[in-house]
């Protein structure tokens, strides 16, 4: 449990005037209340862009993965991109969540509700990819996973990087949901309690376990949070490790190197943070939470944005470095390759995107500019399913001169990737709907008020 | 009509957390407990409620895990199916490493979800609301009828004492 | 089942004897009656997706049923399932090599070169690998034509005999094949009328060497090459590995040679010629001249190396007076002291050396002299003892057909296998003429160009239906026999035909015989009496058939000695060999005939039509081949569209960059761009679109696609078809499209200096530092590093490996073939390529080393190289890929789910997806894909499967196996002859089996006493890659090449440059 | 405690506890659940007993008549795959056997005499892409019982086997072990 150190605060993290009540009354609004037109307009979109993608592939499943661009060549195409862009996308929530807990930032309160639950959505999003890249899907999905079967039996092979990612991404999934479900149960409660349909109380009594609040819980729930953010921290530090481990584990010249795991994981919270920034930016206009996200909240990730961003930039910069020093004659063409060869230009997108976008908030001005971050944040994203394009477009020059190729996405290649994005903002409004937006316990107990009186029932005696 | 216990209401968390030690100070509750929006911390240790157990639920269930992990790939790859895979050895066990890791956290996970729910007797022994502002913006503390020495004159006396801005004796079929 | 009975039937003639009625084409549109494996592709299918399906539950337990229907009576000693092997000779070209067909249940599934036979011996080229999908091919001919009508063959004799009985004057217009059968059969039936004559062409026959042979040697005979005894070999442009007659033996001879190990010093192939020719890839000098020069080259070193000799015949001396060393080399610009440097190298070797001359007059003629100066008569050049019978053809008869024709006075034409509508140039004007004759009978397996033309079409047997007998050289007997029954009720062959109306006609046919087969028989008995054959009749026949052929003792022993140098004719030299021409101006076009195509006839092939070329490696379709120096003059680069103008007709035709083409010299290949309405070609209407392999699309996504057949340049070409025509070339400015499965773009990356050098892939060093150090240029030992894993080791007493040596290897790809039809290994289609999706599990690298103007080539066979530390199979999450006990990288398709992950850490990039079903794309699946008049076109094609290997359906990797099928049934034999070990050489991959220059060896690498164990321990041996630790299974043997001294080739360099820029200067004489 | 009442959730526990129960009573009380499990996932088709065109009985010939296997089914030690016989092996026999008032016989004559040929159904029919090879079988000395269960017992011929490839590499295995064969368990040896 917290000490009192702890609990004082630089700024208040509810402005407005907001008291605890307010608190409830605000977070639950949206589920309460019918969508705006706003709303609506987003997800009729998002949903259309889902219908599409779901399209595209069954018709890419029927006919063959001759459809889009890869071959014999490049045998890893866009496919993988987005796999590794939506994992990476998925890190920022469990980190919030998680380490700053660790680290008693109790700004991310507010927002850690929203972020856990992207994170939930993009490792969804990201889980489809990886099956449906494969040829025979629906082979696939019987033979990844080791249980006894009638083949000898026959299992699988751990050694295999694939292989660790099946478990590396399914515990992942499986700890974020059960986190980010546990982190909803008292609010579960709170929607209940305030429930005025019977189905919406039978529903919300349903998934709140029935908490009542009593402290005699509240004991063992902060003890269980507490353990989660300690075992979510190294998973989700492991979980783009393992994924980086598909590239660094293999042999290619440009993907066989050491410095791919830290660099992953850097470049994931980089476009985590982004997607959230990217994400809060119009909820917060849109569900009307100014007041518990705040522009110090946002300038607080933009800054952690700063940081990721220049270490994924110094890594680029270190493993360019190293090729080109090492003398390893392969690794260095790789990487020579990568930045002058054909598809030179997608290193520069990826270069500019993710090295220079994040200098700009150097300055508090851009920092805590509401548009410029949201142009910034986007920006960022572009230059991180990039960074993966590049990475996985090494794959046309290897070893054997005779068997280099070149890579073209082809139009179900883009259908694909922007119907993902589909799949994704239809969860999340969905969830902005039914499920409570920010952590009302949380808010509630970190409210400028609670910490007062807290602060003074020990200044008491 | 039997009584279930007494209820006293604080206004917010310095009033109970301040109320809670001057109880504490006339005598001792085995069974008390407080309803509260949220965690109020110190209030926990205000009212010397033992901590959890969970910790240790969870690490047995996560050793297991990783003991499972270790005998379930041992077992797979060199005793029941060996196969030759890129000529390296049946035990390989450094390309283990990540599923052992995996498994541990997987388990440990679950068991943190269900221990917790376990000790807290949710779902299955969850109790009838009291007040359904508890889960907003309503503190309170509750005394159980079968506490010992459970007295509702003195208790409802005592609260007021100690602070609560109202006390209810709740009864069996009133909400 | 009476009839496939029949097909079953005979293991011995005999039996064959008795008149088998052919098998119906309803056997294979009725499932119910296939033969077990006949329909395996479709089971596959079904079973592949079927289980998927199932497994995800949408199919439930649905399960195909399928029948077993035995034969009513199974003959003798006849197992489902099991191989039949027939000896044969092939009839797919005039070199008519010796096969041996492989046969399970009736179905004749492989060709393999036959190791006895003396010609041949052992390989077998790329065409005849892939005759097995010409004879399945879905649009083979099934019912005779009258005027366009389908009718019975007995209708159609009906008809035809009406026309026979009037005729007075017919033509008989033939391929060549030195058939004694054939030819007796066609000059009996012409007896029959007052004027019949023959008429036998072949596009491709070396005519002009026969013209040279007979003005030098007054005889139209062709010597038999042995360049085995050979130091010293003179290329004028001649292609040889793939021109020549007898080029597998030339082939085999020349890697013979190149064998290190074998001989103290590799011969020296020295290559004169305008494009870079499969040849030049393969010599180790090239001196670049215009296609049009070549000759001239050939007649100064003959007249330098005359000066050397000294005394030759007078008639000799004068005709090569015009053509002093000086002069030429101011003509074409080639540096003298090259042209004296490789005379006195000529010369020094004298007895030793020969000369290879381009398909023209002069060209032969100047090799012709050299030889003679050099005195290859009689040592490398057989023209007495066992002279080559190939080809008896002369491009003047074909004229005088068409004379004929167009005089009108020819009743009847009877054009039987070859297809002159497209084979000869428009000059030559015969569709016209062939108007003019009152009727065309065209006796074909396809409706070609010339069944177009023709009245009444007859469709004739593919050849491995057919009994044939052939004398490729002298004493040298091939007897082919059948391995299927006629596939068709409605077809017959030309022999049976011939046979069959002259008896009609009331006159007496050749030995008598009804059909073919009496015919064979009675030429095999004059075979036995002219070899004076002890023995009954039978005997000699049943050896004969047994050994497909018969060559006497003594004759094999004759061959091995040296036959008598010929005379010198009295005929006139000056005359032919003409003066000095003036050094032409501008381009030239070169048309030249490639390697697999050749003169077209295997177009609806998809096996042909797939097969990368040796040099270009493109596929469906031919280029426009600019060196590169013209194309920075023309401002193109590969992948435009290029205009060009030549013989007054124009065309439009992708831009190919080829390094080491001459700069006035561009190249188009002849064969391509055929019209005939096939499926492969610019489409049959009656089948599904997506069995039309060869369309591309048109590269702006608008979806219209448009056949990708090349184009026809045959058309303009001359009748000495690769006679350079004067040209006018200029750029479009639009872009077009090529396929080839190596990217073009990529050939400046390959020839700069230096770069493939430090990767140490492909190898190829000089003869001289060779001799100083023979492990020069191999990487250095398998670096010791740290590995946290022991080696594996295999429980099974044996471990395979190759050896590949790349000095042997010329890139001919008949392995590639070999390869695709023994495992099953899909086409995919001129889009599918370009996309870089080709299937083919064995490629043969090409790569140029040194400048991009003087480029040397090596090729490299790249296969899976079954790595003991396979990383491939590491990263494998479903342990589909895995090692076996002996060694091998086994793929399990049916548990392969296609992540792709092992192709990608392939550093070989040995590894083939199946992005769709790549089999359906040629109907293989779909034996019930009925057309609108509800046939099934694409029936057969499904029997051209090979029942040992599985077929891969979509979503699934494969690979090279080394053959596993052919190991796993060595394994089974020995072990159930109570052998602990396979026998060294008793398993042959089908790729070695093929390869005419037994450059691949295949064996048990643990045992050091094999042949393959001794390669791998050889001092030059190395392993690609072997730095990555991934223990590589094959060893490769680095190209070395015998150049000349260096001081020459850089004066030649130099002087080449010089004359260049001459011509930049000047560049009026660019269009 | 008296305060104990149910709320929601708690019929949520009840309902996925009985959910749970139901699945583990259907596996262990339905019949050979698992191999319904099989026959659906692993393509197994154990029990498989289709109608024949020609109601041949291998109970009459090979049980009570003791024809041996080998006389019909010649040359399955000389090939790798399975020989059904032909007409024409029957007919030595049934020359010499009257056809009178036996129509199943006399079918029998007849499809000779016109020359159709039986229209088997496959009853034991492993996927295209195993590899089973009988003459290796054999000369191992698998009896033919082994794989295809009391065929001499049963009238119309059903498969007994699961035929799955657990079932083959476990034969495999053990067959090793008791160092009765040395039979691999490599993938190749049945899939290529």
């Amino acid at each position: 449990m917290s000490t009192p150190e702890t609990l004082r605060q630089r700024r208040p993290l509810v402005t407005g005037g907001k008291t605890v009540h307010d608190v409830s009354l605000d977070v639950c609004a949206p589920a309460e209340r019918w969508g705006s037109r706003g709303y609506w307009l987003g997800f009729s979109t998002s949903q259309t862009a889902l219908f599409i993608y779901l399209c595209a592939w069954l018709l890419v499943q029927t006919i063959g993965l001759k459809l889009v661009g890869i071959n014999n060549r490049m045998d890893w195409g866009s496919f993988i991109v987005n796999f590794v862009f939506w994992v990476g996308i998925g890190h920022a929530g469990t980190l919030i969540s998680a380490i700053l807990f660790l680290f008693r930032q109790n700004w991310r309160t507010s927002i850690n509700r929203a972020a856990e639950a992207m994170t939930v959505f993009a490792v969804s999003c990201a889980g489809v990819f990886p099956m449906l890249h494969t040829g025979r899907p629906w082979l696939a999905i019987l033979f990844v996973f080791p249980y006894p079967n009638f083949r000898g039996p026959l299992w699988t092979n751990f050694r295999s990087p694939l292989e660790w990612d099946v478990f590396a991404v399914s515990t992942y999934a499986t700890v974020s949901v059960l986190f980010w479900y546990m982190g909803m149960i008292p609010d579960l409660a709170t929607l209940r309690d305030r429930a005025k349909h019977p189905i919406r109380k039978y529903l919300y009594g349903l998934f709140s376990m029935g908490w009542r609040g009593s402290m005699r819980h509240w004991v063992h729930y902060e003890t269980a949070y507490m353990i989660f953010a300690a075992l979510a921290t190294p998973l989700v530090l492991s979980v783009h490790t393992i994924v980086s481990f598909d590239f660094a584990v293999s042999i290619l010249p440009g993907w066989h190197t050491t410095i791919f795991p830290p660099y992953f994981v850097a470049g994931a919270i980089f476009s985590g943070f982004a997607m959230v920034v990217t994400l809060l930016v119009p909820a917060r206009k849109l569900f009307h939470l100014e007041d518990y996200i705040t522009i110090d909240h946002l300038e607080v990730m933009n800054k952690i944005i700063l940081l990721t961003g220049s270490l994924v930039g110094f890594s680029y910069i270190t493993e360019f470095f190293i090729a080109v020093y090492s003398g390893a004659p392969f690794e260095k063409f790789a990487f020579l390759n990568r930045a002058f060869g054909p598809f030179g230009w997608a290193y520069w997108i990826m270069m500019s995107c993710n090295l220079i976008t994040p200098q700009f908030f150097w300055f508090k001005k851009i920092r805590r500019s509401i548009p410029l971050m949201f142009l910034l944040s986007i920006f960022v994203n572009i230059g991180m399913w990039f960074e993966r394009y590049v990475i996985v477009v090494t794959l046309t020059r290897a070893f054997v001169m005779p068997q280099w190729g070149t890579y073209v996405m082809t139009f179900w290649d883009a259908v694909i990737l922007l119907g993902s994005f589909g799949q994704f903002m239809t969860l999340f409004l969905l969830f902005c709907r039914v499920l409570p937006v920010c952590n009302m316990s949380e808010i509630k107990a970190f409210h400028p008020d609670t910490l007062r009186q807290i602060r003074e029932s020990h200044d008491h005696e | 009509m039997s009584e279930q216990g007494i209820l006293g209401y604080f206004d917010g968390p310095k009033a109970i957390i301040l109320g809670a030690k001057r109880l504490r100070k006339t005598r001792e509750f085995k069974k008390w407990d407080a309803f509260t929006p949220f965690a109020v911390h110190t209030l926990d240790e205000a009212m010397e409620i033992p901590k959890s157990h969970l910790p240790w639920i969870v690490l047995a269930s996560g050793l297991s895990g990783l003991a499972f992990a270790i005998w379930f790939l041992a077992w797979t790859s060199a005793v029941n199916f060996p196969i030759w895979v890129g000529g390296k050895p049946m035990l390989s066990w450094p390309a283990w490493v990540p599923i052992f890791f995996e498994l541990t956290v997987l388990f440990s996970a679950w068991a943190n979800l269900l221990g917790m729910l376990g000790l807290c007797g949710l779902p299955f022994r969850a109790k009838k609301p009291l007040d359904l502002r508890f889960t907003d913006d309503k503190f309170a503390l509750w005394i159980p009828s079968d506490e010992p020495g459970y007295d509702a004159a003195t208790l409802e006396a005592a609260l007021r004492g100690a602070g609560a801005s109202d006390v209810r004796v709740v009864r069996e079929g009133d909400a | 089942m009476s009839d496939t009975h029949a097909s079953h039937e005979w293991k011995s003639p005999e039996q064959r004897r008795g008149e088998v009625p052919a098998a119906s084409l309803n056997e294979f549109q009725n499932p119910a009656r296939l033969e077990e494996p006949s329909d395996s592709a479709r089971r596959d299918f079904l079973k592949i997706m079927g289980a998927g399906a199932a497994a995800v539950g949408f199919a439930g337990c649905a399960r195909p049923v399928e029948k077993i229907v035995p034969e009513v009576n199974r003959p003798e000693q006849f197992t489902p399932g099991s191989k039949v092997w027939y000896a044969s000779a092939c009839q797919g070209c005039a070199d008519a090599c010796g096969i041996v067909v492989k046969t399970i249940d009736a179905r004749p599934l492989k060709l393999e070169g036959r190791k006895a036979s003396l010609v041949g011996r052992g390989g077998l080229c790329s065409r005849a690998q892939a005759a097995t999908y010409d004879l399945y091919d879905p649009e083979r001919l099934q019912r005779p034509l009258v005027a366009g009508e389908a009718v019975s063959l007995k209708a159609f004799d009906e008809t035809l005999l009406v026309e026979l009985r009037q005729a007075r004057s017919v033509r008989w217009l033939r391929g060549a094949y030195p058939s004694e059968v054939k030819r007796r059969s066609v000059e009996a039936f012409l007896a029959t009328f007052q004027d019949g004559r023959e008429t036998v062409w072949d596009p491709i026959a070396p005519d002009a060497a026969l013209k040279v042979q007979e003005l030098l040697h007054g005889s139209r005979i062709l010597p038999r090459i042995r360049l085995d005894r050979a130091d010293r070999i003179l290329d004028l442009g001649s292609d040889f590995l793939n021109l020549y007659w007898g080029r597998l033996d030339l082939a085999r001879d020349l890697s013979h040679r190149r064998d290190l190990d074998a001989f103290p010093e590799p011969p020296r192939l020295t290559s004169v010629e305008g494009l870079l020719s499969h040849t030049g890839t393969n010599a180790d000098d090239r001196i670049q001249v215009r296609q049009s020069q070549v000759a001239d080259v050939g007649f100064a070193v003959a007249s330098e190396v005359a000066g050397i000799v000294g005394d030759s015949d007078p008639r000799i001396r004068s005709a090569l007076a015009p053509y002093s060393i000086g002069k030429v080399s101011a003509a074409t610009g080639i540096a003298p002291e090259v042209l004296k440097a490789l005379a006195v190298d000529l010369a020094k070797h004298r007895g030793k050396a020969v000369a290879l001359g381009a398909p023209t007059v002069r060209a032969q003629l100047a090799a012709g002299i050299l030889n003679i100066l050099l005195g290859a008569e009689g040592t490398v050049l057989d023209g007495t003892v066992s002279p080559s019978y190939q080809f008896e053809t002369g491009t003047e008869d074909i004229a005088a057909l068409v004379a004929d024709l167009d005089s009108g006075k020819v009743d009847i034409l009877f054009v039987d296998g070859v297809n002159p509508a497209y084979g000869l140039p428009e000059s030559a004007g015969f569709a016209k003429a062939a108007a003019k004759a009152k009727l065309v009978v065209s006796l074909a397996l396809h409706k070609d160009e010339t069944a177009e033309l023709a009245r009444m079409v007859l469709p004739t047997t593919h050849w491995l239906e057919d009994w044939n007998a052939a004398e490729p050289q002298k004493g040298v007997h091939q007897l082919a026999q059948p391995t299927i029954s006629p596939l068709y009720k409605e077809v017959r062959s030309s022999t049976d035909s011939l046979l069959a109306w002259t008896r009609v006609l009331g006159k007496p046919t050749p030995w008598n015989a009804a059909t073919a087969h009496d015919a064979v028989q009675g030429h095999w008995a004059d075979v036995q009496s002219g070899a004076a054959v002890a023995g009954t009749f039978e005997a000699f026949w049943e050896d004969s058939l047994r050994h497909g052929g018969h060559v006497s003792h003594a004759l094999r022993v004759a061959r091995e000695g040296a036959p008598a140098p010929r005379p010198l004719s009295g005929a006139d030299l000056v005359q032919a060999a003409g003066p000095l021409s003036p050094p032409p101006e501008g381009i030239e076009l070169a048309p030249y005939w490639p390697a697999g195509i050749r003169e077209g006839a295997q177009a609806n092939n998809p096996h042909i039509m797939e097969l990368p070329d040796p040099v270009t490696k493109q596929v469906w379709g031919n280029a426009v081949l600019v060196g590169p120096a013209r194309a920075a003059l023309l401002g193109v680069k590969t992948e435009d569209l290029v205009h060009v103008k030549a013989q007054g007709s124009e065309f439009d035709l992708v831009a190919l960059v080829v390094p080491g083409q001459h700069k006035d010299v561009v190249g188009v290949a002849l064969g391509y761009g055929r019209t005939a309405k096939l499926r492969l070609l610019d489409g049959n209407p009656e089948l599904p679109v997506w069995t039309r392999l060869a369309y591309a699309d048109d590269g702006k996504g608008s979806g219209t696609k448009t056949p990708a057949v090349g184009v026809d340049v045959l058309r303009i070409s001359k009748t000495e078809t690769v006679t350079p025509l004067a040209a006018e070339v200029s750029r479009t400015g639009r872009d077009g499209r090529l396929s080839a499965t190596q990217l073009q773009q990529d050939i400046a990356n390959q020839a700069k200096p230096g770069d493939g050098e430090w990767r140490q892939i492909a190898i190829q060093v000089n003869w001289e530092e060779y001799e100083k150090d023979r492990k020069v240029g191999t990487p250095e030992e398998e670096s010791k590093l740290f590995t946290v894993w022991g080696d594996p080791v295999y429980k099974s007493p044996q471990q395979w490996g190759m050896a590949i040596d790349m000095n042997r290897c010329n890139g001919c790809s008949a392995c590639v073939v070999g390869c695709s039809v023994e495992n099953n290994v899909p086409m995919v289609g001129f889009e599918e390529v370009r996309r870089g999706r080709e299937m083919h599990w064995l490629r043969i690298d090409r790569y140029f080393h040194g400048e991009l103007e003087e480029p040397q080539v090596t090729h490299q066979i790249m296969v899976c190289q079954q790595c003991d530390n396979a990383p491939c199979e590491t990263v494998c999450p479903v342990l589909a890929t895995t090692h076996s006990d002996d060694g091998l990288n086994q793929m399990t398709y049916n548990r392969c789910i296609g992540t792709r992950y092992c192709a990608n850490n392939c550093p070989y990039k040995v590894r083939r997806f199946n992005w769709t079903n790549n089999w359906k794309a040629q109907g293989m699946f779909d034996l019930y894909e009925k057309t609108d008049d509800g046939r099934t076109p694409n029936a057969p094609l499904a029997m051209a499967f090979n029942p040992e290997v599985t077929v891969r359906s979509r979503g699934v990797m494969e690979k090279c196996t080394f053959c596993v099928q052919r190991v796993q049934n060595a394994r089974y034999e020995s072990k159930e002859l109570g052998l602990e070990k396979v026998p060294d050489g008793e398993i042959q991959t089908a790729c070695q089996q093929s390869c005419p220059a037994e450059a691949i060896v295949f064996g048990d690498i643990k045992d050091p006493t094999t042949k393959v164990s001794r390669l791998i321990r050889s001092e030059r041996g190395y392993k690609v890659l072997d730095w990555l630790q991934v223990k590589p299974n094959v060893t490769y043997l680095p190209r070395v090449r015998h150049t000349a001294d260096r001081k020459a080739v850089s004066a030649a360099v130099a002087a080449k440059k010089q004359h260049e820029d001459g011509a930049h200067e000047a560049p009026g004489a660019e269009p | 405690m008296p305060l104990e009442k149910r709320s929601p959730s708690t019929l949520a526990g009840v309902l996925a506890l009985a959910a749970v129960f139901v699945l583990a009573a259907y596996i262990v009380v339905v019949p050979d659940a698992w191999h319904r499990a099989t026959n659906l996932f692993y393509y197994a088709n154990q029990g498989y007993q289709p109608a024949q065109p020609l109601d041949y009985n291998h109970h009459l010939h090979a049980g009570i008549r003791k024809i041996p296997c080998l006389y019909c089914h010649a040359g399955i030690d000389r090939g790798a795959k399975g020989v059904v016989p032909s007409l024409s092996v029957c007919m030595n026999c049934h020359m010499a056997i009257p056809t009178k008032d036996r129509p199943k016989l006399e079918q029998l004559v007849s499809w000779y005499k016109t020359g159709t040929p039986v229209e088997w159904t496959k009853v034991h029919d492993l996927p295209d892409f195993v590899r089973f090879n009988h003459r290796q079988h054999l000369a191992a000395g698998v009896v033919c019982q082994t794989c295809h269960g009391p065929i001499q017992d049963m009238n119309v011929v059903q498969q007994w086997a699961p035929l799955t490839m657990g079932w083959c590499v476990n034969c495999h295995r053990d067959s090793t072990a008791t160092g009765r064969h040395n039979a691999p368990t490599t993938c190749q040896t049945c899939h290529y």
